[in-house]
Parts: C-alpha cells; structure tokens; sequence
C-alpha cells in the first residue's frame, strides 16, 4: 500500500538522457538479420521458379528472357512482399539475399513500387518489347 | 491600397498555415482488418524509443481532431463503411498514410473473398509504407515523406469518395457511434 | 419520463476507438455509469483466412497463418507447422524444437509486456506504458536481431526452423534477461502496491473458479482464476517436454491476479530461456519434408500467450490442405467479458477488456450474419460447403 | 509593480488577450514537454502548441447535424471570455492587476468555473454519446472539486484578513510562506486545480480510452483551438493563484517565473505518477478527503485568528 511508487524513475528519468533515438536525423543501422528489400543476383539464378511458386503474396515475377543462356529479369513488388524470406529459403543458389539497409520504402506514389532486377540489357529489351502493342511479356510460369 | 499588398498579407497567411500544417499532423489511426502487427509497431512509434511527439505527431481518438488517417490491413468489407465514415468524419484537409503491405496491396491476404485489398480503392491513398510491418522507424520516414511533399507544396485536394454508400447515412442518424 | 427510462442509453466502443487498436464492437447498456448489458460484435478483421488456406500451398499457407496475429504470430506458425509435420510423420530435430521453444518464450515476454503496457495506458497510467514499452524494445530488439523482424519472425519452416542461434547471441540474450527480470520486479512492485492503480484494478472483474470453468475461460484468464490449464503442462508439445515449466496459478480472479499472472509467467520464460541458452544440443536444425502431404486429419495445440490455441488440419494428400480450422484464445475469452461486465462502471469497460488480452484479429475466424427478414437456418457441413462455393462464385 | 495603461491594452494586449494566449500556449509546451521527459522522451518542441493551434485555427469546422448552432459557435468563446476575465484581476508576472476590487477572489473563481460550464453545455449539446457522457463527467467532477478548491483558497484569505488577490499577494509576500503555515491547504489547493483542470489523474471527463476526447468529441478547428487557449490561460491563473497564495506571493517577474517553475514541476510530477481515477473514485476522494482537509484547515484558521485577538 503506497502512493507514488513510481517516484524513484520519475525522478531518474528527469535527470538522466531520454531513450529516444533521433531517428529522422540520424540514420539507425538495422540488425545484420533484418528482412529487408529483396536483392537479386541475376549472374547466379538458373530460372528453376521455386521462389515464385512457394511465394505467399505474389511478390516476385521471374520473367524469362532467354532460358538457354540463362537470361532472367525478376520484377518485384516490395508493396505486395510481405519480407519473410521464404524463396531466400527455398534458392539453392544463393541469387536471392534480404537487404538488411534497404527497409526505409516509404513512397507517394505506387509506380515506385516496381523493381525490375536483372541485367540492364535484359530489362531494356523487356520493357521494350512490353512497350510495343501486340505482344504480350513473356509468359510467367 | 493595391492588391500587391493583399497578395503579400495573403501569402504570409498561407506560409503560416502550411508551416503549422507541416508542424502538427494529429494522426488518427484505423484498423480495417490488419493482423495487429502494423498496429502495434504505430503504437511503439509514440513510446520512449521513437517518440513522434517531437515530430508534433499526436495520436487523436477522435476524427474530428485528426489531420492524417494512418490506415492499416487490408480492408476487410465489415470494415469498410467504417473506414470511409472516419474519413468523411475528418475534417479538411485530411492525408492518408497506407500503412504495411496490406493496406498497399492486400500482402498475403490478397485473393481472400472477405478483402479488398487495396486502400486506394476505397480512399485517396498519399503515402505507401510497406513492409509487413514497416518498422517504426519506416513508418516515421513514410509521415516525413508526408510532410516533405507537404513542403513542397503538394495543394491539399478535396476529395470526393468514390464509394457511395447510401446506408451509411440512414445508419449514421440512428447509430451515433465514432 | 417514463419513457425516457425505457429507452436504452448504449455506449459504443469501437470500431474505431482509441482504447482498441483493433476493430472490435461493444455495446454497453449503462444506467449513469453503470453497466446494465453487454454485447460484442465481432467480424470487422474477417478475412477468410480458413478458406484461403485451402487454395494456397502448406509453404505459403504458414505465412498466411502467421499472420493471423501480429502479437502471437509465432505459436500460430508453430501449431501448424506440428500439425503439419505430425501428418507427415516427420519430427524436427531437437535443436529447431528448442529454437521454437526459445521464440515462444521471447514471443511471450513481448507479448505480455506489450499487454502489460496497454492495460497501464487503459487505466490512464500513461507514464507506466511509456515504460513497459521502452523496456518492451530489449526483448524486441532481441527477436529482430535473432529472426530479421520485429512482429512475423518467420522462424518456423515445415520441417524445423530458419535461424540459429550462437554463443554471441546467446550471450546478448541471457545479459538482456538479466535487466527485463529487474525491470519485472519493479514493475509487479508497481502493480502490487500501487494505490491509485489499486483501485482501478483490485476486486474489479471477478471472476469464480466456476464461471471460468464453465465458461470455457483459457490461459492467464482462466489461471488467474485458479483454473488449471495450461497446455505447455498438461500436454507438452515440440521443445516443451525437454524444457518443462512451472504453471502459474492465482486464486482470486479479479483483474489484480490476472497482472500479477502474467507478470509470474515472465519469470519462468525468463528461467526457460536461460535454461534452454545454456543447454541447447548443437546438430541439425532442418529435416525434409515432402510437397505433398499423406492424407489424413490432425488436432494441434499449443499455449499462446493468451491461451489454448487449437488447430484442425485435414489433409486429402495434395500440396493444399483439404481444411484448416483456427480457434483462437480470444475468442475463448469473451464468455467472461459479457459476463462480468454487468454491474461494473463503465470507466471499468477498458480495464476489464484489457484484462483478457483481447485480440480482435485472432478472433475473427466467423462473420455472423444477422438478417431479420429471414429465419435462422442450422446447416450440416456438406450444407454449408455448398452455400459457400454457390455464395462466392 | 504598478501599470497604467489604457484598458484597452490591458484588456486586449497586456496583460490580457495576446499575452495570456501565448503565455498560455508556453505553459502547455512545458506541461507536455516536463511530462515527456518523466516518461523518458524527449517531448514536444517549444513552438508545437503555437503551430497546433494555428493549424486547427486554419481548419475546416464541422457543424454536426442536430446541435443548436449559435451555442455550437458561442460556446469556445464564452469559455475564452470567461478566462480572459478572470485574469484582470490577478496579479499578472508580478505586476499589480489591472482591475480589484474588494471580493474579486469570488469573481475569480466564478469566472473559471464558466470553462467547465461551457464543455458540459457544449458535451450536452452534440448527440453524440460520448460527448453526453463527458459533459456528465465534467460537471459532476466541477460539483466535487469545487467546494474543497475555494475552501483551500479561502483560509489565505481569512487569515489575510481580506478577499481582495491584490491585497492577499501583498499580505503573503510579507508574512511566512503559507505552505509552511498551511500545508494542507496547499495539498488541497494543488490537487484541486489539477482536479479543474482536468490534469491526469482526474481527466476522467475527457479520458481516450472510455468515451473518446470527451465532451469536445465532436468539435474540431476553431472551436477546439479555442478551448483548448482557455484551458491553457485557466492553467497560467491556476498556477499563478497557487502561488500568490502559497508561495509567497509575487512582487516581480523574475520570482513569478522562478515560483511558477518550481509549482510546475510538481504539478507535472504528479500528473505522470498515478492511473487515472475512476469519476466515482474522484467524487469520493473529494468530498471524503479534500473538503475535509480545506474545512479542518479553514477551521484552525479561524480559531487560530480568534485565539490570537483574544491573547491580544
């Protein structure tokens, strides 16, 4: 039966510096684990579409350019992820990594949130080719 | 008197509302079917560790008082009237913070029959936070992302909701709640 | 005026609430300030995760469930992860059992630190809820370091777990446990003797061993009450049978004992994970596990922070479950609310719903139709399966 | 400290109107920022309360459907009038008050009381559920501490011998201190103004978590802004009368500011050490132990007067 047992870290807390990080300001640095933005290495993927198959949200789309020569872009939705490393799992090739310094996304608009990852020659030739009507991308699956 | 000097006073005024503006967002937050996750990482954002109240940012129960709506889930169709009411209830200007994966494009509940999933749908949308959840500190850099396109100058809209939903205004009258 | 005594003055809490952070409806009946009815209306979070379970894969299905609670997204995993495995005949090597045992247990410290700072702030104690929650942040700061994120760790795959745990990090947990536990003596000081808090919460909500029994009350609830039932004791599961705890139990029932409960149940997570730090075996922390899962039906229970989780999965030999049920702690819970609230004042309402730990997005499993211009009708399984693929084609 | 001025000035300017308001508005930021930095936060920067008010100020106002509108509109100002009023006749920052008269103490207090008066009419006003039940609580809780606040102000001025503030700050100014004379009172006196100005522990009339923001649910913009300056200028009177009366009074700015620091620091501490009480809780505490304090008080007072004329 007292009042005021919380006087003791009322007082503490006056005198000593605030727990706030200054975050906006100063930049915090993320655990090495932390799930971030999904990276993707195209020199080392073989296009075997386990991390789209097993994927919960949709968020990858393995295109295939040319599957010979193993060319392919992956385009990914950091809006439709929902970062729980499943196809970082699943990829016995190691091309899938989670960055753990890319997790500030915040954007005003949606456009921001296509990634398209891949060979820069790739993905021009994709996005031409999606530019010019009639043709359809190449198929997913 | 020339109109130069009223365009100066007019000006002046509008420096001083924008800076409050930028200064003092009042938040008000909306749970339209998300899994607690986003919610609670909202809520850790007003503790010790971030402390958005040096941003000016305040948590407001009330619509009424609130400047930003920081909306998360992925809108549930219970839920939905009840999203678009609060957001009618706010008063002008008003911002949308979407909040998680959910809100952006219905994550892992994408395809489910009880969702919509995307908040753009249902209410103008201004910033996009994803992650499942973002942590406190994403969900601080999306409301600085706010503020900063507020300083730019990015004109306040008035927005009409596209969803018309007329029982909401008989349900309005004889259910007072929120 | 007579007529205006008739007429019912309902107090609404939720949808949108401050005191909720989740949707969830309330209807309080009150005379003044007293509470004369209550009612809960639930459904606002329903997604259709049972049905969407059914066409999604069991990898993608985990994430799914995950993400049933964003507070308790680690017992979700792991319940159906055991189901799933059990249907397969395969067992988790020892080591990924003690990681999820060690998740839980840190899952269950922020969980009830997390609640602990909630029912400080619906009590208007706010300088105690700014605490809780900065000291919420270690144990945080721990699970994000360990598994990546700070709420859906994803430690649990089929078949074992992600992550692994090593001397360095062991080390920065244990030293980390040894400040939470100080910080929890102080705080069961502060609830414990408190006047002002006292008040709020001593003899408020009392619920009889009887009623929680009857009413089918489940975790600190129901232990609070003297009930005992605690999952993690009665039927040990995963890492549990190596590592057994110590079942916390308080007689009185109100909402002091429901704080001073969960407060008890930290130390003994604090206890397990240092025991489990210190003997951990090294090996393996994955076995194989095939795509398709055998046929077969399986019932998996596990001890949430909030109680008995319970999980049917029926498997028809594909790579998709034929069924999946999810019954959730919360919903076990709200018996009590509707049943204790009459009586009280309504200042008590935030307090006595703090008080179970309600978790609205757990709940919502069931949207409740009510049409008044048709009759109620009973439908058998078959009955309902049909109505459900004619409703949603 | 004396001040002639025009009326007017001392009406619209100094010490009244735009000084009180930004005074006020100063208060609020240290009241959250000195409750921030017990919870161990850094708090609020020191032009926030400016830019929220210039912001709502700036903002669309809601009429909702079935109030009465003029009482909607006149409310917040009446609220804001009654405040501005009050503090002609105290003695602001150390110089004399701009109007006195013998028994402007009672004139005071009644003025403050307009405040809550006008939230519960305003709470009464919108249908809303739970502005009813915040303007219920609001005066219910005005019922309660009433009594004890004046009781506690009342035994300075008994023992001052006079019911004029003027006279009061330079009769305490002179003597002892009254807080050591008459601790009780000042207990009594602190508590109470928290308890009228809705301060945690006793903001049950406005608590987030059971009806909402209470009795001013339903306003927004101007008429928020402007009850939320009248509750900042009823903090600085509050404040400022707790401090003529028991801190020795005020001669001069330095010892107003120093004095009203030092009241602030309590008043914040004990703001952030208890849970909210429950209405009934307050009501209880009030009249069982509050009055009781003022009236055993008061009471020593008047024997201690009464003893001492008769040892004379």
């Amino acid at each position: 039966m007292a009042i005021g047992v919380l006087f003791g870290d009322l007082v503490k807390a006056l005198f000593t510096k605030p727990a706030t990080q200054n975050y906006p300001f100063t930049k915090t640095i993320a655990p090495e684990r932390l799930r971030g933005k999904l990276v993707y290495d195209p020199e080392k993927c073989v296009g075997c579409m386990l991390c789209m198959k097993d994927c919960p949200s949709n968020a990858i789309e393995l295109l295939t350019v040319d599957k010979i020569n193993k060319k392919f872009v992956m385009r990914y939705h950091p809006d439709r992820c929902v970062f729980c490393a499943q196809c970082v799992q699943l990829c016995r090739f190691n091309c899938l990594n989670m960055s753990n310094s890319l997790w500030e996304m915040a954007s005003t608009t949606k456009e921001a949130f296509e990634v398209y990852y891949g060979r820069e020659e790739d993905i021009a030739f994709l996005l031409e080719r999606a530019a010019q009507p009639g043709i359809n991308e190449p198929p997913c699956e | 008197m020339s109109t130069d000097s009223e365009n100066f006073y007019a000006q002046i005024v509008n420096k001083l509302k924008n800076w409050a503006r930028i200064n003092s967002p009042w938040a008000i937050h909306f749970n339209s079917g998300s899994c607690n996750g986003c919610d609670i990482e909202i809520l850790a954002t007003l503790t010790p560790r971030y402390d958005v109240e040096r941003l000016g940012i305040k948590l407001q129960g009330s619509p009424r008082h609130a400047d930003v709506l920081i909306a998360t889930g992925p809108v549930t169709l219970q839920a939905l009237d009840r999203l678009i009411r609060v957001y009618e209830q706010m008063p002008d200007p008003k911002y949308v913070i979407a909040v998680g994966s959910c809100a952006l494009s219905g994550g892992v509940f994408d395809g489910c029959y009880s969702v919509i999933g995307d908040l753009n749908k249902v209410i103008p949308v201004d910033v996009y936070v994803p992650g499942c959840p973002p942590r406190p500190e994403a969900i601080i850099f999306g409301v600085v992302q706010l503020l900063d396109s507020l300083k730019k100058g990015k004109k306040p809209t008035k927005i009409v909701v596209s969803n018309d939903v007329p029982e909401l205004i008989i349900e309005e009258k004889s259910n007072g709640n929120n | 005026m007579t007529e205006a005594k008739k007429e019912k003055f309902i107090v609404p809490i939720g949808p949108q609430h401050p005191a909720l952070k989740e949707p969830g409806n309330f209807e309080f009946t009150v005379d003044g300030e007293i509470v004369t009815d209550a009612a809960v209306r639930l459904g606002f979070v329903h997604r259709g995760i049972e049905k969407a379970c059914e066409n999604r894969n069991y990898t993608q299905d985990l994430y799914l469930l995950e993400r049933v609670c964003g507070i308790c997204s680690h017992v979700h995993a792991t319940a159906f992860v055991l189901g799933v495995e059990k249907l397969a005949g395969v067992q988790a090597p020892p080591r990924a059992e003690a990681i999820r045992v060690l998740a839980a247990e840190l899952e269950r410290i922020h969980s009830h630190l997390l609640w602990f700072g909630v029912a400080a702030h619906e009590a208007g104690f706010d300088t105690l809820f700014m605490y809780t929650w900065r000291d919420r942040e270690v144990v945080m700061d721990i699970l994000e370091t360990l598994s990546g994120s700070r709420v859906h760790y994803s430690v649990n795959i089929l078949g074992g777990v992600k992550i692994d745990v090593d001397q360095k990090l062991s080390d920065l947990i244990k030293k980390d446990m040894d400040f939470l536990e100080e910080r929890t003596e102080y705080y069961m000081k502060v609830v414990t003797t408190d006047d002002t808090f006292l008040g709020r919460t001593r003899g408020i909500g009392t619920l009889s061993k009887d009623r929680a029994k009857l009413l089918g009350a489940v975790g600190p609830t129901a232990r609070a009450s003297g009930v005992k039932r605690d999952i993690r004791v009665n039927a040990p599961y995963s890492g549990y049978k190596e590592f057994p705890v110590k079942m916390v139990i308080d007689q009185t029932g109100d909402l002091e004992a429901r704080f001073v409960v969960r407060l008890k149940e930290l130390y003994e997570s604090y206890r397990l994970i240092r025991e489990i730090l210190e003997k951990i075996q090294p090996g393996e922390i994955t076995t194989r596990i095939k795509r398709k899962i055998p046929e077969g039906e399986v019932i998996s229970r596990v001890e949430a922070p909030r109680g008995e989780l319970f999980y049917y999965i029926k498997s028809n030999g594909t790579e998709m479950p034929d069924r999946v049920k999810v019954r959730t702690p919360s919903l076990c819970n709200w018996g009590t609310i509707t049943d204790v609230a009459v009586g009280h004042k309504l200042a008590d309402m935030p307090m006595l719903l703090a008080g179970i730990d309600p978790c609205f997005s757990c709940n919502d499993r069931m949207v409740e139709i009510r049409s008044d211009s048709q009759p109620s009708q009973m439908m058998n399984w078959d009955g309902l399966r049909k109505y459900g693929i004619e409703y949603y084609r | 400290m004396n001040l002639s001025l025009h009326p007017l000035i001392l009406l619209l300017i100094f010490p009244g109107g735009l000084f009180l308001m930004n005074i006020g508005l100063l208060y609020e930021w240290a009241d959250r920022k000195l409750v921030a930095r017990f919870q161990s936060r850094v708090g609020p920067r020191w032009f926030q309360p400016f830019a929220d008010t210039i912001k709502l100020l700036a903002k669309e106002e809601i009429i909702p459907n079935g109030v009465h509108k003029i009482m909607f509109l006149a409310l917040p100002i009446i609220a804001l009038t009654g405040a501005l009023t009050a503090a002609q006749y105290i003695p602001m920052f150390g110089f004399e008050a701009s109007f006195s008269f013998e028994g402007d103490l009672i004139v005071v207090l009644y003025m403050l009381s307009m405040m809550t008066l006008s939230i519960g009419l305003a709470g009464a006003n919108t249908l809303s559920r739970f502005t009813i039940i915040g303007a219920t609580r609001a005066l219910t809780q005005m019922f309660s501490y009433e009594a004890p606040f004046l009781l506690a102000l009342l035994s300075p001025a008994i023992a001052a011998g006079t019911w004029n503030i003027g006279k009061i700050n330079t009769f305490t100014g002179e003597n002892i201190w009254l807080i050591l004379a008459q601790p009780i009172g000042f207990i009594v006196a602190v508590v109470g103004l928290m308890g009228k100005l809705e301060l945690p522990p006793f903001d049950a009339p406005e608590a987030e978590t059971e009806i909402v923001a209470g009795a001013l649910t339903e306003y927004s913009g101007r008429g928020l802004a402007l009850f939320h300056i009248g509750k900042n200028v009823e903090l600085v009177i509050g404040l400022t009368l707790v401090v003529i009366f028991y801190l020795g009074g005020i001669a001069n700015p330095i010892e107003f500011i120093l004095k009203s620091a030092g009241l602030f620091l309590v008043v914040t501490a004990l703001q952030s050490m208890f849970a909210r009480l429950r209405i009934d809780q307050t009501v209880g505490l009030w009249w069982r132990l509050g009055a009781l304090m003022g009236l055993l008080q008061l009471l020593a007072i008047i024997f201690g007067r009464y003893l001492g004329e008769i040892l004379r």
